[in-house]
């Protein structure tokens, strides 16, 4: 593997590797630790061949043991190091849960800037790909309240690459998480070389007058291919924001879309009860209650864990891009 | 009865003869558990790569542990916390070979309704407890209901809990030990230590060469036997019941065995470990060295072997087949049986 | 101690006490574990006495180790035993979080009923104590989006009594919260005899045309007294739920207020962003949007970690029943 | 220097003699920590009982775990990871005691800011960093602090990471221990074993008598000392460190004290304990224990002894009116040092 300057098209997964690399190869201080990220390179096969070139110092294959992954780099960051540490999928970042939430997210404040925990927490979330009940679900809406804690769910992949970078350069503790069906399905153009997105900013993906969509990761691109058909055949001006970070929360751009639009609509895959959705429509409703002309949509997941493994199961777990069309049609017409 | 030559991993604890005799009909049986078992999972890759599954979790290399310790699983009185890897264990200790292929097709006649990936089998008539894929997730239920088992003075009765070698570093796994040493609570533990967890090996899991040895931080007593040998399992897991339901406290039984597949379909354990690596363990394969070992021992013929091979094989075949026209569960199930009733967010 | 059939005035403590006593006298299959639970009667002295009368096998003082506290509390759960296990303080939930989302939130699902899981999980949370960042958090949004998991939060004596009847008596797991500030400053009259609260339904405290006011546990007494305060002085009408029920959360009586005042506020002490008023909020934006007069407003605790040891850091963070009164007379006014 | 006479816990590793030296003044130092220890622990409680403080943690029949390993701590090279109960641990190891009463008082001045209970110190520049209250959770902290040294070949440099015989208990003990076996890191564990854990003893928090037994699940050396003799302790703790730094990896310390207050300000163990128990132990409180050696081999003299006491009953006393005379935080502080620049929910 190579730095390379220029521009490609990848997916993903090779976004999240090449940032890797690059994040590796410029900076002693980085490493990744996590289960099988050594000579299997990860089970996506993310960091295939890095322990060849960075040794076992800094390519680190961990016990079994989550609490102790998230616990060892907080101590690693702590001390001056930049760990990258992964959670092999994001169903098993329960036992990590206090290190998370009640350890990386409170070192500054605790020790009032004493000591800081530059760190990043990278995991696979979501599903339709046959995960079942233990390798789809969505763990950003149980870590979003926590404050310190910043969150990031990329879509694209130069996304992948720009919040990854500006994860690694952070200077307190980030979850970044990867939609897994993205991996291979989404491609697009990277440029080369270092650069970063802010943690904190949307991007409005689609401009439209009719409807404001808010989304992230997989989700994002069903409702931009839902906005284009339903342009495309009744001619339908729906905009689609891709959030990008969870936490902190781009409420300019949410706001002035909305403002435009008059109408909001929040998709996600997780469970709509408590979801990201519930506070993205709270802050609407208290800050442009009276520039909406529709009540608030929220297209989630079902209130059920996430998700059963029979095919029919995860079909109706997860939206189709049918049902966004049906919503969004419903609210344009509103 | 004299246990089963062994080259690997000469196990102390079974080096002397075993202490509880088999007839030959338990022989059997531990023998035919063993060929189902890998018949089993033979199809189960089987059926993935033609497409018919989406993911399928071998346990070649762990027959010997699993048939040992689901004959001396005492049906009916025990309970049993399996892992994923534990298919073979489950059928032996009496969960229906047909419901095995519910779950692998994830067919609505699965007992966990298609909920779960293959391998995680439910059966509370059969008191087989319910694993979540959070691995070590489940080694506190054990301890609880071994509890249990004890609160309510059952005396005759233990829990029999199973786990890999990379369960142990989990700090539950350390917790469960613990409460179990405490308590002293009738409750076996059997770790398959097959030497990898994925792609990890041993040495980058824990510093001690044995897992038996973790038990001394719990007063507990830690045996090592060769997972290999039925018998010796079999031997091991009834002496440390014995000592459970008299009394005397959980035991830590180490069976070394060996992974000689892929983690799961969705692993391919060249980008790893040597093929020399896997081999050296193959010649020691439990089933044909088993095999070889009753045919020697007259327990069975050639003959024999040859028609237990073909009714097993028969009997996965006629559950490939019932459990393959069986319908996958209504998309309506996605929301039954959260909680008792309707689990509704809002009231 | 007795169990007794007449109604009594006591203090939380003393009905949360009184409660799992009768728990114990009643149901052999019931027994109370957790970190000095024993001799020491829990550190509130909720437990003093029961190990005399129930023995040790029934009041059961575990090793320090949360997740095992509650994993084992599972495995008796599923065994047919009916635990109610504590966490010493809420802010030591965390190490347990893989325990009650990953497992016992699912047994029921992931077996497709084939095993159940009828345990109690209390835990004392809240500030306002001096507990300073390590004994004074909310927990309640951390655990609100996991589907399976049933919440409360009680905040008298009499339904601390009925809520932790319902929930011992709830064939599924069931998180139970107590505000250790309410403890003994709150007394009220508690009925004898076994009696329970359905999980789910709220209470209004307080009738009133011009505002709806949503809380819960502490803060509802604040409201009730600002609100109070609010008709003396200013013959203002403010209505004020009581949510006691966090999951599910019952939506009829909010809707029923909301419709009637045709203004919402949502107070709790609990950080905002991502706090139980969010979904709370959407919901209201969702169902009855056209209803309301004002914007929602959401009075919480900021978004920092709850809550410094110094006094000024505590009060800061508090909502004091002044700051309540404040923003009612706002929002009716509005 | 022959070790100080113990009637407590007679322990195997100390019943040796210490194979280092300690000079006059060092030991006269490790005397004066103790003492230091000691009088603020007392003015701590005496605040409490004046209602000038809400909170605070004692350590008696800690002092001479917390002075040694602070003796052998070495300043600007180790990294110290405290729990709650290591005040004395953190000034012998260079902390200043007006701090200790800054944190007391939740004042400004606190390095932390006054966000902390009492006794949660902190201090990047001298090494000592922040716990959070979350039993065991800084365990994995100190590991990766330790692997960060090893990482960038800093070889003359250790972590010492202590806590209380209850925090073996965790799962994250557990994982810590493991990690730090498995890497062979440059750490050292000191257990202080005071035989409670609240209200919980011993025997309910573990099935072994010894901590230091746990160590071998982990491939590590388990050393138990007298924790009431400073000597053993500083030797203790300097052996573990040499062999760490020389690349032997991690070693865990069971110091064995005892805890003659209650758990803290808030608890009462005359509900749990008796005084008879705790009385035993206190004819070896390791203050006045090490003053007679010290006294009879001739280090102090009587009239050294009533200076010293003098001279830390004025420093505390001077620490004390000079902390309660600073102000609280501001209000507007509740919202600083979360990230670094402006924490915003919504952007
Ligand atoms: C908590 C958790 N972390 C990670 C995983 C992913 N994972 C599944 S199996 C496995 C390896 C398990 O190894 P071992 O315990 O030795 O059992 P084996 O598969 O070898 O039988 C891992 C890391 C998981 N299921 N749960
Ligand atoms: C995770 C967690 N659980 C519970 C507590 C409450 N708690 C504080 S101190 C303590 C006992 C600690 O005992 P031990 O580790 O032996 O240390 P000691 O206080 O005896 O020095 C407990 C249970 C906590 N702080 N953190
Ligand atoms: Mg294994
Ligand atoms: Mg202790």
């Amino acid at each position: 593997m190579a730095v390379t300057t220029e521009t490609t098209v990848m997916n993903n997964v090779e976004a999240v590797r090449t940032t890797l690399y690059e994040a590796l190869k410029n900076d002693s201080r980085t490493l990744i630790m996590g289960e099988d990220v050594g000579p299997r390179g990860n089970v996506f096969l993310i960091t295939k061949g890095f322990l060849d070139e960075f040794g076992p110092q800094r390519v680190l294959d961990t016990p079994l043991a989550e609490a102790s992954i998230v616990g060892i780099a907080v101590g690693m960051a702590m001390e001056g190091l930049r760990p990258i540490a992964e959670i092999q999928f994001a169903d098993f970042i329960f036992p990590a849960f206090n290190q998370i939430v009640g350890e990386a997210a409170k070192t500054r404040y605790r020790s009032n800037g004493d000591f800081t925990c530059p760190l990043v927490i990278r995991t696979p979330y979501g599903g339709g790909v046959r995960g079942s009940l233990s390798h789809s679900i969505s763990v950003e809406a149980l870590f979003y309240h926590v404050p310190g804690l910043k969150i990031v769910a990329p879509s694209t992949p130069a996304d992948m690459k720009g919040l990854l970078n500006a994860a690694i350069d952070d200077p307190d503790p980030v979850l970044y998480l990867e939609h897994k069906k993205t991996y291979r399905l989404i491609k697009g153009e990277v440029p080369g070389g270092h650069y970063t997105i802010p943690i904190g900013k949307a991007a409005v993906r689609r401009e439209g007058h009719q409807l404001t969509v808010v989304s992230y990761g997989l989700n994002v691109h069903q409702a931009l291919e839902a906005a284009n058909q339903l342009e495309a055949d009744e001619a339908l001006k729906v905009e689609v924001i891709d959030l990008r970070s969870i936490r902190p929360m781009d409420k300019q751009t949410i706001l002035a879309s909305v403002r435009k639009t008059r109408k909001l609509m929040i998709i996600h895959e997780d469970n709509k009860f408590g979801g990201i959705g519930a506070e993205i429509s709270a802050m609407v409703a208290e800050e442009a209650l009276f520039d909406l002309d529709a009540p608030i949509c929220r297209l989630c997941g079902p209130d059920v864990p996430p998700m059963g493994y029979a095919l029919p199961l995860e079909e109706e777990f997860m939206i189709s891009t049918e049902r966004m069309k049906q919503r969004m049609r419903e609210m344009v017409k509103f | 009865m004299a246990k089963a030559p062994s080259a690997h991993a000469p196990a102390p604890a079974a080096a002397a003869a075993p202490h509880h005799e088999l007839s030959k009909e338990q022989l059997r049986a531990i023998f035919r558990s063993m060929l189902l078992q890998r018949t089993v999972d033979n199809r189960g890759f089987q059926l993935n790569r033609q497409g018919k599954i989406p993911f399928a979790a071998g346990s070649e290399g762990h027959e010997a542990v699993q048939a040992g310790t689901g004959m001396a699983f005492q049906r009916g009185r025990d309970l049993l916390f399996p892992y994923y890897r534990d298919v073979g264990l489950c059928m032996a200790s009496g969960f229906p070979t047909i419901e095995v292929f519910y779950s692998l097709f994830a067919r609505a006649k699965d007992n966990g309704g298609g909920r779960q990936f293959p391998s995680h089998l439910t059966k509370k008539s059969a008191g087989i407890y319910s694993f979540s894929s959070i691995i070590a997730g489940h080694m506190t239920h054990a301890v609880g209901a071994a509890y249990a088992l004890k609160y309510r003075n059952e005396h005759d009765r233990v829990a029999i809990c199973t786990f890999g070698e990379g369960a142990t570093s989990e700090g539950e796994w350390h917790e469960a030990m613990n409460f179990a040493g405490v308590q002293r609570l009738p409750i076996v533990f059997v770790c398959e230590n097959n030497q990898w967890a994925i792609s990890t090996p041993q040495e980058k899991q824990m510093a001690v060469k044995d897992v038996a040895i973790k038990a001394a931080g719990y007063g507990m007593e830690g045996v090592i036997i060769d997972g290999f040998d039925p018998i010796a399992v079999y031997d091991a897991v009834t002496t440390a019941r014995e000592k459970a339901v008299s009394g005397g406290g959980p035991t830590l039984i180490e069976a070394k065995c060996y992974r000689f597949l892929s983690h799961t379909t969705d692993d391919d354990d060249r980008t790893y470990r040597s093929k020399e690596e896997v081999e050296s363990h193959r010649k020691d394969d439990p089933v044909p060295r088993f095999e070889r070992w009753l045919v020697e021992h007259g327990i069975v013929s050639p003959a024999d072997v040859e028609a237990l091979k073909k009714d097993v094989l028969r009997e996965v075949n006629e559950c490939t087949d019932a459990a393959e026209a069986e319908p996958y569960p209504q998309a309506s199930e996605l929301y039954t049986n959260l909680v008792e009733g309707a689990w509704e967010p809002w009231q």
